[in-house]
């Protein structure tokens, strides 16, 4: 029961925990009710291995125990150990068998445990799987999902806390979503899993236990890649983000309205690859102000280019010059008062907007 | 000279064993003119004889075909790459033919196969044309990937030929995938991967064995041991003598066999074949052989002495298959006209190939993502 | 249950063998308490016994005394992060305390170790201070890495700790690097690198056994076989039982010992230091051991029964020591002492590194790069 | 005999051939003799190894045949198979391995033979080499070299042809230097193998047979790492660059001076991280335009990361949009046309300047 794109699943687009932006009146109304994005991606999973045969997942500790965050719990139980796949700690063999499986059809959804561990596995994910179909001049598709967490904000340390969306927007051949919602989660992943494409879907450890509406699992519904979602409206500055830093540009959001006076437009671009350009100009057309975010690095990051973008498509909106924030370049601290001062997170973003704001 | 005790161990050839050029003793792997095979496969530990059933003379007849369609063909490859028609890294199979050849015919329809940048030879033996095959390795829009894969991405799905790979053994876990969709489906598809001995030394070929050892999968190992990793002999990077000793670690079947002689090759992925399809796993086929060409065109050879590859030639697939129809009753006269034929199919096919446009510049843009992107709904 | 197998063949405990639990079975992977060992040393084939002489009582008790700070510190460590004054993925190693103080003991000021996130235990056997270790996993100002690192990256250059590390498997290529250096300046250094049974199935491990076998570098491999990698037990990835078979292939000498007591990891690491401070290259141990705890603070373990756990506590380090030097003579009280004084010093640990201030936050931004960026000149 | 930085190394700054650039007369006269770009590294790996005994070379087929592009050639011959050692097909290994022979103060110089194989060894490049100093808060560091040849124009494909600078310079830790010309590429390799920083040196494929004047092997120079050149001086618009792409841009600049009187002032970055932004600003203060060519892909790529940073750092100074041009997102087909379509090469530079000016 595909939605098809754009209107009917933006009706759908309902505000979540956590959330505090409005959809202008927009909600279509639905049976909702709360959710964590764990169960919401859980969900995702099993509602589609039990639509298509040919889905199944693979990865380190998520058959019999359920996935290190438990993300695909109880799903050995119900589809069987030749669905659910525990591997060995062999990231770059299983990663390979999916590119393989998937060119006859099947449809792999990998965990990798740590979104970090994609330097393990780089070169199948980006000289394979990425590039497959091209090399190939189209002869082969390659619809394998990547799916784990990333982030910081837990104290793992430099190998355990990377964002990864900008190294996999750099390359091209394979699409990035990254959800911030229990109900984006699990319409984005069902999309995913769907896509002909290879698809990176990156969630967040600091989102797992977070809660959010969403319809029950009889009221199937899709959000499509590449949509924006505007989830909170504003006049004077357009913060795109996406992942955990929609939360914290929330937040930054409210405190610029209450204490600064300063209304900012929050876009959740959701799909980084590609990127909704379009609903992030319409919103610089009417505040004039681009602040790009992520935690991802900084340096050649998701932001500059967005920064760029603006620059190239649509310099006559911009009435401030555009800005980026991300990770500050350094490793990423385990001390949580070191790793707290290297995440652009609230506090950056709020001293950012005021520096863009001239507040 | 270590490699050069393999000789013993794999009996005395029909030529008189070829032994290390001694002047070039740095420069030379002790190469073996392997006649009879040891095969070695756990648990018994024991080296047994594979047995090799004569293949019917017409089959023989129609892999020679092959051996020399693929040869002529990585000729007149090498000449246009000479004249500059192509350029980036080719790497012909000249001397390798008979792995890809045996093996193919010993394969099923439906069956996978995935290989190296040097795979040529395989996607010619899988039933690939060679208009479009030479189309592609010279960039045009007749290629059968529109010039965009070249010579390192020799594919053709519907004959099984699921992709050659620029990355050293890159191409193994994507067999393996292949093999375990055929598992999972229930299917009794085998796949096959190619690679050299110096894929041996690629952590991905581990963590393979081990996964499809485990799970049983339906799958055929095939090293091409050509002893030479580009410029590098084996021996001057391998802890060991003999690679096969690998793969075994895992508790996997192998066989280590003489890969110049296509009815040897044949007769191994055969008894792999059934192994795999009859649920017992995984097989390594080790088939020594020699590469006769340059490691890519344009390689100077400055590595290894010249009476090293002359010596090779003297046991080189065409000429082991071609003594081996003479003994089986069929007559040079009627292996000149196959000869004669196949020379003709290969020139209408570089004509083919000359005369194929360029892609068109939009072409570039094309088939990075799926333009369609949902499977159904 | 495969790896029960072992049991036999690796001689009768002390303890009456353990029999894996029959309710749990899936869960549980054959577990095993050693008493005499086995060693397999290429080319020999054959398993013999690894002598093990009897250490002096005196380095014995420094050894329990070890054992013990390492075992304090991770229980005290493992409160703090209960009461949540840890984050991150913190790894304690209790219950493999033999492999690192019996391998410690065995190696030379001047030789060089790496180790995993699991490496609390090699820290301190190597000589770091438990007050500023604490004070790094607390990711405070006095940790020996100003809390950068924190629990997965014990570090101390000056004790020749060369660092843990995040990724399974990747230390080990550091360790046959600093092995290179020690034999590139012809130095007798040597390095040991730990890592778990997982680790076999990481391509870069069997990348870094051919190279250091080929090179005969003058390193350790030392796996400390707890029979789960996370919340999976090994017989589920593993295509073979005996894993210290991988490492043989590259014609490796192996040995597979008692990992629970420290004379036995004294005298394999002994063995094996010598060899490669004599040129004979690379030696691969398999310590047996068992993880009492979870595999990380915060672990449910609802993976192995309660009773699995149970039963390996009558085997673990810290209670074959104490039974051993009761043996040799030292009496109940004296160790009471030893006790006492540990638990005081661990004590006085924690309290150091709970005064210990945070760091400077522009600590963050330093040693990204080194700020004066020339060797010399 | 290091030669202090900036000055005196600037002072030595001469033309190479295919540069058309004048650096306004303050070269400074030495015997000269043109040499090739595979000639100068050759060179620059010599005199380091004979000035430090720590210094080795490890990588696939260096050694005896003096690898695949010839440039370790004779090396082993000079220095015998303890320095320059031959290893097996194992890039995350042996990558490995000079990260741990660094630490104790050895300087291992790694050739990928080709920098797509980047990926191959990733973790061992970006979660090991770049962050080893930073995880134990600076108690060791790490002075690798990583060199190999990266870049189009050769037809090798999607795996062989990419431009890993935009993904080296994503991560902290590591330096990253593309030199253009043989005399570049010689003091620049010189001071990357003496900086205790990880270095990646990124040659190119098209490079290594062109010729440039350097001096003699007797009059040693070094070129500091994180100093651009400009390459040629202009008034209308700042084209940065670097590696390849230089010569590409000094011909559109050439082209655009002649046919369409426009003037570009070409800033050769050299140093990719950290991005000598001073004398790229102090370029545009003059032009007011700035334009930013790389041949790596331009999505999240350097070009973006300029581009955000002048807009972050001087946007007063610019008059038109900054822009930048990198690889189109496809994987790099193998036909030279299609190859060539996807270059951001002369022509691109040329229809870019010609739109960023408005003729
Ligand atoms: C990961 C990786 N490393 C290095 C190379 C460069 N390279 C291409 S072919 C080759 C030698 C491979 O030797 P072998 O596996 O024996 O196969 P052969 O070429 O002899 O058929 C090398 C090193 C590569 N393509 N991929
Ligand atoms: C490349 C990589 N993959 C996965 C992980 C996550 N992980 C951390 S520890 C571990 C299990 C390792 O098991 P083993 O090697 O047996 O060591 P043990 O933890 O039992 O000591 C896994 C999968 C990782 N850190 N690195
Ligand atoms: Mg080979
Ligand atoms: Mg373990």
């Amino acid at each position: 029961m595909l939605t098809p794109p754009s209107e009917t699943v933006k009706d759908c687009v309902v505000r979540g925990a956590g959330e505090t932006g409005k959809l202008g009146g927009n909600e279509r109304l639905i049976s909702m009710r709360r959710t964590t994005y764990i169960q919401a991606i859980n969900e995702a999973l099993r509602e589609e291995m039990q639509r298509d045969e040919d889905v199944f997942l693979i990865g380190e500790d998520i058959g019999h125990y359920g996935g290190l965050f438990r993300v695909t719990r109880n799903l050995l139980d119900e589809f069987g150990d030749r669905r659910v796949l525990d591997t060995p700690i062999s990231e770059q063999a299983f990663m390979g068998m999916a590119l393989g499986a998937a060119i006859v059809g099947m449809r792999p959804v990998v965990e990798l445990m740590y979104m970090d561990f994609t330097l393990v596995a780089a070169d199948q994910i980006f000289n394979q799987i990425a590039k497959y179909r091209y090399m190939t001049g189209g002869l082969l598709k390659v619809p394998v999902v990547i799916r784990g967490q990333q982030g910081g904000g837990k104290h793992y340390g430099s190998q355990h806390s990377q964002s990864v969306d900008s190294l996999y927007a750099h390359f091209p051949g394979i699409r990035v979503v990254a959800p911030a919602t229990p109900y984006d989660a699990k319409g984005l992943l069902k999309t995913a899993i769907r896509d002909d494409n290879p698809v990176a879907f990156l969630e967040h450890k600091m989102l797992y236990f977070t809660r959010g509406e969403a319809p029950p699992p009889e009221e199937e519904y899709l959000i499509p890649l590449g949509k924006a979602d505007v989830k909170r409206v504003g006049t004077d500055v357009t913060i795109t983000t996406f992942s955990y830093c929609l939360h914290q540009a929330l937040e930054a959001a409210e405190t610029l309205a209450e204490r600064h006076g300063v209304s900012c437009e929050v876009v959740d671009l959701r799909t980084v690859e590609p990127l909704d350009t379009e609903t992030v100009w319409e919103s610089v057309a009417k505040t004039g102000r681009l602040l790009a975010v992520h935690e991802s690095y900084a340096n050649c990051g998701v932001g500059a280019e967005l920064v760029a973008r603006a620059y190239e498509e649509a310099p006559y909106l911009l009435q401030a010059p555009a800005r980026r924030l991300g990770m500050a370049p350094v490793s990423i601290p385990v001390s949580r008062v070191l790793e707290a001062e290297v995440l652009p997170w609230k506090e950056e973003i709020v001293a950012t907007v005021l520096e863009m704001t001239g507040r | 000279m270590k490699l050069a005790d393999n000789a013993t161990k794999m009996g005395t050839a029909e030529d008189p064993a070829i032994q290390p050029n001694s002047e070039a003793a740095e420069a030379s792997s002790g190469l073996v003119t392997p006649a009879s095979i040891t095969t070695d496969v756990l648990p018994s530990d024991s080296a047994t004889d594979l047995e090799v059933p004569a293949l019917p003379t017409d089959l023989l007849i129609e892999m020679y075909r092959k051996l020399l369609a693929i040869r002529l063909m990585e000729e007149a490859l090498l000449a246009a790459a000479e004249e500059g028609q192509i350029g980036g890294a080719m790497h012909t199979a000249i001397g390798h033919e008979a792995n890809a050849v045996g093996a193919a015919y010993a394969l099923q329809r439906g069956d996978y196969v995935t290989c190296t940048y040097r795979g040529h030879h395989h996607g010619l033996a899988w039933g690939m044309d060679p208009g479009r095959a030479i189309a592609e390795v010279m960039g045009r829009g007749d290629g059968f990937a529109k010039g965009k894969g070249g010579s390192m991405h020799f594919v053709s799905p519907e004959n099984g030929m699921m992709g050659g790979n620029g990355i050293v053994a890159a191409q193994v876990p994507h067999a393996a995938g292949l093999a375990l969709a055929s598992q999972l489906r229930g299917e009794d598809r085998v796949a096959i991967t190619f690679f050299g001995d110096g894929a041996l030394f690629q952590g991905v070929m581990h963590e393979t064995f081990n996964m499809a050892a485990k799970w049983k999968l339906p799958l055929i190992f095939y090293c091409e041991n050509n002893r030479y990793s580009e410029m590098t002999p084996i021996w001057r990077t391998s802890s060991i003598e003999d690679i096969f000793l690998f793969p075994r670690a895992y508790g996997m079947a192998t066989m280590q066999i003489d890969g110049n002689d296509v009815e040897v090759v044949h007769a191994a992925v055969s008894q792999a074949a059934e192994r795999a399809r009859s649920g017992l796993g995984p097989t390594f086929i080790e088939g020594i052989t020699y590469r006769l060409a340059g490691h890519m065109a344009g390689d100077l050879e400055t590595y290894r002495p010249p009476e090293e590859v002359e010596k090779q030639e003297a046991y080189e697939p065409i000429v082991v298959l071609r003594s081996k129809l003479l003994t089986r009753g069929v007559d040079e006269t009627a292996i000149a006209g196959i000869d004669e034929e196949v020379d003709n199919m290969i020139d209408e096919a570089v004509a083919f190939a000359e005369k194929s446009p360029w892609p068109d510049a939009a072409e570039a843009y094309r088939d990075v993502y799926v333009d369609s992107a949902f499977r159904d709904g």
